[in-house]
């Protein structure tokens, strides 16, 4: 096992002095101005200071990987080592980087198109096998880069310039997705609501194995408000609910709203009208069976009363295929022979000419 | 092969009871049914010859399909050996000795067999059943199709369900061992020792007894069959070859580029990370170095081509040696990726074993058609090295070489491999460690002044700055960088430079590759017949064969083919005319006509097959 | 919407007249001796004339499009319009086809490796978009073309020429996987189950939309006994469930074993020993809400001793892709301009010069 | 442009009040920031150019970012118009009159102006502010870097905003009027009737009345204010061109792409499948042909562009025109699955609108580096057809070509097109319906003796039988095909006659294309200028304008690239000298070399930029 290198007195407090600026680069960043990328990037380049601090993580062994898109850009914008790579292929340049440097902290960010669309196949490979990356995935409902095409996760019927008379595609659930893919660690949270966004980022940074996280981000110029219904300041209390391991799933600005089960189907109950809270569904994040988090990933299709659930939905704890694969190499290193270039050679049937 | 110099004949052999007659040169074919265990039996006579000195280049020839039904003409499986005491480069153009298990196996591999020779078949499988799964509507025996050959019909099984009825053993695994009493047979026919081929069965079933005791029944028994009955009239003796002294071992192509690779990872002390998805015939180099791990080398079987290449990309980004394999389809598939290694500048190196194409083509065949896919197979101005080895064993000195090219300029490198030299196999001299070339490597590691696209004045490499290393993060991307601070940059003129830098950093790799060299006159002649990859074996064998006659024809061959070799273009001005045998519609020509606009001339041949060096032989007497 | 032809008397009667033969091509089965995927390939070319004449296609109206892979040879042996294409993407060979040609009835043939390594983004889009394909997949967990890798199917831990310290990826469950995906038909058979499998073709065919079945194939030359512990005949009753729809959950050889909800846990009851058939789970295929379907994808993950289920797990009516898609074709060619090429040519601003 | 012939300028124009000057031809730029509407004005002057009989050609050059901070440098928006009373053939080398709504916008502009062109800009932006965002540190028009020019600052927004007030429109709208205002500036000065450009307006806003009448009261105040304060000393007239009479529109190269696949599947009566994964510049065919489902065609947004190409190939298996589109990376993506539809001979078409490589490089650039990539891309020896479209308007033509060279020999066409075409745009002469070449295409339906892969005599084509047909139930695939059978096949000389039969098809189809036409002097000459694709306009006008001055060149344009038209070689023997100028390295001057062994020369420019015509007219003058 790659041991992690031992930090030094002076790295520690270098690292101990980590602000936002440590993070952010030289590059003018290029957004449309509005674009919720911003508040994303603002998130993460204030919470990565403390992530270092709190894991004993030098910058430098940071990197961002994305693929294409708006989002995509999002490591020119920070100062650490990125690849701005091609499109939907994140994961794979991140896998490679992470198995080979398991010391690394390695980060995707990614959107919709790019994950879900062109990369779909990487992102659930690199989920199942629990490499240990932190996902981010931006989703916009739409194809911002390319100028407002529509994308697998915008909703059926939807116009754009490609859909002229709606698309007639049914969008997929990234969450249930990641679930299916036996993510371990399965998040979601909205680009405005700036303190619960840093809160999953710092979670996803303290998760070993393959961590993703579906950010809800405004693209206010080719999907403007897809998220208003239940991410707007104003109805979001009652329109979302948060998840809290061990808590019973309250919701409401009154905190007066539980969701209870009806056999398999959820169902919202008032809780100022006399329903009793010990009836109430209460949130494990750490069992292994994903029938829960499954259920949660589509809570709000239930009916027209169920909220958008937004916090960790599953955090397991699964050895990663970076660690599996290390301890493998490092086993293999014990043998008498490793590294022995003399055998290498020599390995096998031989025989000699004199 | 390892030859010191083309000796004639040697004549020290032979002490067998029969008088052997002694030869320079045999080419032997086992063929039998998937599950006949042709390979084993051929492996065991490849040893042996080894043993006797002899030099010696085998190729086994797979069905396409897993299994296919047994009897089949699909489900015949062969192993072809060429043994001499001589220098030999091939695996024989045509076989000398066919060994044939079943009537499928003989209806398969009668066409390649030359005319008089010697056909050994197991008469117990020339049944009506058998025969009709071979598509023999009557017995070949008795049609006339084998007349003018030297047939043995031997009941190969009923013998060896004799031979081994006391070992206990279950009826099937029994006959399963009818491989061991024809290669007796064999063993008698060239005079070798049993002893030699029993000490490798101890080391190959030791911990199975009763497997080997059944075994090494079946192999004495049909030595002494052979010895006893009297039908063999002809005995033969192949005397040693005067090879360089040394130790050796054979090597497969793929093998050769596993240790290659590994051994070139050491060299230039970086971890090596192999990203694969596994395809015929390039999945043994994944299942070869997955061995490995006591070096270090971690192998990720990746989803898909795509996703090879991309972690091997993110893996040389970190830092390590970054691998990825395939063949030809994927390729294809990894182009893209490729595009973005050469924009990125990281030392990602391409493996493409080739087979017949286009799209799923020949999967289990082999040809050269990749070539100018490699040169040309990606969007935009997209330069990449490119190398390729020209035999089994050479697909360990170019996989260092690969390496060597991919740090040294930080740019991908494509290694055109095929199906041919990965299978085939060849006796390598073992290096000593100390001969192996340095490869030396560095990373970037002082911030002061640090620019990602600032190159090195002589190589044009950028610097290879790895996660990790405070001070030096930057950030890499597919889109146009800026000269130096490596930042996106759409500016016209940068785009025109940086084109031209990343097109003049592989030209300048042919400032460290070594020039090409002729065989035969080097100050000129009437023909060169210039080839690359894995013809080097037949086009040699064919010249020498014209030279020997007196015929004034020389070869040089191509291990480099971008940038070609400094002094390529002065070679070629020395010859009138040049030949180039390609297994493929003419791709090297293409280059050359493109890049010296010299008339030169194709030998082309897509079967999915090797050339004979007849073929080229008789082409090379044409143009003379 | 194309609509689709009117069949002549004659027509009719050679449909009538189909036969096990009519589906058989003249080529030689290549396939090892032994090879689970001789039964579906039987069961197939049996089912199809039952299939043909209950829906009144005629086999011209058949095509099956496959990937790369022993299975994907499947083409060759059907007497019908085939077409073995590249690895991974059958699916989009398919769906071009079903959506030009909505009158054709498209099945795709498809390999543990081919669907779910490296096509395993064109099956979930097909499904989602609920493309009118019948998928099978013959789920052998191995590689059994390029002899003998693992699969994304294969246990963790499996000992493979590629993996000879064992794999360190864990599998990956194509059920859930096709539910994610938003599959509207999820079913799951054995290939030496005969019987069971026929029905299941039978089912696939009559749906309209996406259908996704699983088949356990045995590979007797790289992964043999891969399913040998429940689908072996003898223990077969005990070790799997039959989904039936409306149906309580009982199995085993004396059907005296149900499965009761525990919470979201499902749970093994005796009903011998009293436990009441009125407290098991009903199976129900139609519900939209994916988690019954979900929880019984992982059924037997449960606990050792709940069973593996088969049947249909799920069949939605939806509308198809390539139906509303027609539908949309067919309203454009409603407007008066529909397919005037001097209104195409001289579309926009124009003016005119004298 | 369709031009009858070359000629002189009219003098028929002009009864402008302040007695304009007559010219030729003019070139202006209108330059802002993404939000400032550029797209919008330019195009109501080409339709005014157009109605006033001008021969027009149009480029616009959008940022790469989609909306990048207002103000910045890559944020800003362009619009480039030619209008002459002469043929012209681009969109010309260097504006006249530079219209530039703030600081960003001058700056980048500034340097493609002719010395002493007219700059019109937009005082009310040149504050401190926008000045630090476009990178100035003082004002430019205080620095002395305006010198030579002929500079009007104008409040362009303060202008408007009063003359817009009494609409009642907001503030942030009426702001947005301001590019109306500097339209009416520029009609004036071209002497160009407003109520032309106001019946435009009424069809584009009619249905949002405020913003129409702010945009006409912007209209008019900025014509009248270029009338009223004479500081815009020159006024200028552009005559008719002598056009060939008929109904016009102008088409850019996407959109005319667009209607000739939509029109090229009705003229072959099958239905057209377009299957497609977005990407710049090749997205608006996508969004084009969505918008043509009254015409029976279909467009699938897939998940990528594998699935794409896969899509378009089942649907030509079922009969369907099958298409699919995308730029450079992504026909990297699909070189595997061309090589199945070389395969399986099926009729696919793909379209790579070109961009600026290599990997994702420069995204909204024109580039011409994917001709070795079409040619060559794939695995094995898988030729395919080639058609390159030369203009805008012949995106419409080429496409017809394609969808003709597909069906009748069974072939993949790759169809070259690239971003300057793209987005570029000319007048075209719409054509009688009648006048549209006729495709015959035929599906075997004849189940008597039907083979799958016996082929077509003349054309080598194999039937194209699809499902649904009775009797003709047949299987098709990546592995090698027998002759004839199609079936599954590994024997060797069918593998050898099955590559020859794939080349020699497409080689036939060089008997069915026009012959090479050279442009000038057909008996010979000099300088043969050769080009491809979107350099055509380029090239025709550098060779016209050296011709004028009695250079004995000439030129001659590919369109199909593979294969070459039949009579190449003889019209390339007729020159003394070949010049082949491409935005590239060389890659057609690669081909033509390697084909012909000719030492011809290439002009080489890879800045994501066509050509300037001045460009090509000194590397002529060189050479001649
Ligand atoms: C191979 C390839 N195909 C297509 C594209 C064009 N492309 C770039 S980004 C993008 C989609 C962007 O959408 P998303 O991933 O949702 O990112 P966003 O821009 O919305 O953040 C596409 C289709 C490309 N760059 N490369
Ligand atoms: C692009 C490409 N990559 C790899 C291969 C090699 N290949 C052929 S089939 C296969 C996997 C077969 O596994 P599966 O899909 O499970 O089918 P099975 O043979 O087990 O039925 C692979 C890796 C290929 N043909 N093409
Ligand atoms: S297009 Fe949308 S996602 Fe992209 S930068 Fe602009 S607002 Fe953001
Ligand atoms: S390898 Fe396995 S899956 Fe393939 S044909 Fe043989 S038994 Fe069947
Ligand atoms: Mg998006
Ligand atoms: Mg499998």
């Amino acid at each position: 096992m790659t041991a992690k290198p031992e930090l030094s007195p002076e790295k520690i407090k270098e690292i101990e002095e980590y602000d936002r600026k440590i993070f952010t680069s030289d590059q003018i960043v290029r957004w449309c101005p509005g674009c919720g990328d911003y508040s994303i990037l603002a998130q993460m380049q204030k919470t990565m200071p403390e992530i270092c601090q709190e894991q004993g993580i030098p910058r430098e062994n940071v990197a961002v990987v994305s693929g294409i898109g708006c989002s995509s850009r999002f490591p020119y914008y920070m100062n650490t080592y990125g690849f701005h790579s091609i499109h939907g292929r994140a994961p794979t340049f991140a896998s490679g980087l992470k198995i080979s440097r398991p010391e690394l902290q390695v980060w995707v960010v990614t959107g919709d198109g790019d994950a879900l669309s062109i990369g779909g196949n990487h992102l659930i490979h690199a989920l199942r096998r629990n490499v240990d990356l932190k996902i981010l995935l931006f989703n916009n409902r739409i194809y911002g880069l390319t100028k407002g095409q529509y994308s697998p996760t915008s909703e059926q019927g939807k116009k754009t310039k490609s859909t002229p008379q709606g698309s007639v595609d049914y969008p997929i659930n990234p969450l249930s997705l990641a679930l299916a893919a036996e993510a371990t660690f399965v998040a979601r949270t909205i680009d405005a609501d700036t303190k619960h966004l840093a809160s999953i980022l710092k979670r996803a940074a303290r998760h070993k194995g393959s961590a993703f996280i579906e950010i809800y981000q405004n693209c206010n110029i080719f999907n403007d408000g897809a998220f208003k219904s239940f991410a707007d300041k104003k109805v979001r209390d009652d329109r979302t609910i948060v998840l809290e391991h061990g808590q019973p799933m309250v919701f409401g600005k009154e905190k007066d709203k539980g969701i209870r089960l009806d056999g398999l189907k959820p169902v919202v109950v008032d809780l100022a009208n006399g329903a009793d809270e010990s009836s109430l569904l209460v949130h494990d994040e750490k069992t292994t069976d994903p029938t829960l988090a499954n259920l949660l990933a589509r809570l709000e299709e239930a009916d027209e009363s169920t909220p958008v659930p937004v916090g960790v939905f599953r955090a397991l704890d699964k050895p990663t295929y970076d660690g599996l694969l290390d301890e493998q190499v490092a086993t293999a290193q014990e043998q008498p022979n490793a590294g022995d270039m003399a055998a290498l050679l020599a390995g096998g049937e031989t025989w000699t000419v004199q | 092969m390892v030859v010191e110099t083309q000796a004639s004949p040697l004549q020290d052999g032979g002490s067998g009871d029969s008088d052997p007659k002694v030869v320079d040169k045999v080419v032997i074919r086992f063929a039998g049914d998937s599950g006949d265990g042709m390979q084993i039996t051929g492996s065991f006579f490849t040893h042996n010859s080894a043993l006797a000195g002899n030099d010696i280049s085998t190729l086994p020839d797979f069905p396409a399909e897993i299994r296919a039904p047994a009897g089949t003409l699909p489900g015949v499986s062969g192993f072809q050996l060429n043994f001499s005491s001589l220098q030999i480069m091939t695996p024989g153009d045509t076989p000398e000795v066919l060994v044939a298990m079943n009537p499928a196996a003989l209806k398969v591999n009668l066409r390649d067999l030359v005319r008089g020779g010697t056909i050994i078949l197991n008469s117990d499988t020339f049944r009506k059943n058998n025969l009709k799964k071979a598509g023999y509507t009557e017995d070949p025996r008795e049609t006339g199709d084998l007349e003018g050959y030297n047939v043995h019909a031997v009941p190969l099984t009923s013998l060896t369900l004799e031979a081994v009825k006391d070992t206990g053993i279950s009826h099937k695994l029994a006959g399963r061992c009818k491989n061991m009493f024809a290669l007796g047979i064999m063993l008698w026919m060239y005079d070798r020792s049993l002893e030699a081929t029993l000490g490798l069965m101890t080391k190959k079933f030791g911990k199975m007894e009763e497997v080997f005791e059944a075994n090494k029944k079946a192999l004495t028994a049909g030595y002494n069959y052979a010895d006893t009955v009297e039908v063999f009239t002809g005995r033969f003796q192949v005397g040693k070859a005067k090879l360089v002294p040394g130790t050796y071992r054979m090597l497969m192509g793929n093998q050769a580029a596993v240790l290659g690779f590994v051994a070139g990872a050491q060299l230039a002390k970086r971890p090596l990370f192999y990203g694969s998805y596994p395809i015929t015939p390039a999945s043994s180099i994944l299942e070869g170095l997955s061995n490995f791990k006591h070096f270090g080398v971690k192998t990720f079987q990746a989803e898909d081509e795509i996703a090879a290449v991309g972690s091997s990309i993110g893996a040389a980004f970190g830092g390590a040696i970054g691998l990825t394999g395939t063949s030809g389809p994927g390729v294809a598939l990894k182009a893209e990726a490729i595009g973005l290694a050469a924009m990125t500048e990281l030392p990602l190196i391409v493996i493409n074993v080739q087979r017949g194409g286009p799209s799923t083509g020949l999967p289990t065949k082999t040809e050269q058609a990749d070539l100018l896919q490699a040169m040309f197979g990606r969007n935009g101005e997209c330069p990449v090295a490119i190398v390729a080895p020209q035999s089994p064993a050479d697909c360990f000195t170019m996989a260092i070489e690969a390496i060597r090219i991919a740090t040294k300029y930080m740019v991908p490198v494509m290694y055109l491999s095929d199906g041919y030299l990965a299978n085939g196999a060849e006796p390598w001299s073992i290096p000593e460690v100390e001969d192996l070339p340095g490869i030396e490597v560095k990373n970037a590691t002082d911030p002061e002044g640090f620019l990602p696209y600032q190159r090195d004045p002589e190589t044009l490499a950028r610097p290879w700055a790895i996660p990790g290393t405070p001070g030096t993060e930057h950030r890499l991307g597919g889109l146009e960088k800026q000269e130096n601070t490596g930042n996106v940059s759409y500016d016209p003129e940068n785009h025109q430079k940086m084109t031209l830098l990343r097109a003049e950093k592989v030209e300048r790799i042919a400032q460290s590759i070594p020039e090409l060299e002729v065989h035969g006159d080097p100050d000129g002649g009437d023909v060169l017949v210039l080839g690359w990859g894995s013809t080097y074996g037949s086009i040699t064998s064919a010249v020498n064969r014209v030279r020997d006659r007196g015929g004034r024809v020389s070869s040089a061959h191509l291990r480099h083919l971008n940038p070609f070799p400094a002094n390529i273009e002065e070679v070629l001005g020395k010859f009138k005319k040049i030949l180039i045998p390609e297994l493929n519609m003419g791709q090297l020509l293409f280059l050359i006509r493109a890049r010296f606009c010299i008339e030169a001339e194709g030998l082309n041949k897509v079967q999915g097959q090797p050339f004979q060096i007849g073929e080229i032989e008789q082409k090379i007497e044409e143009l003379l």
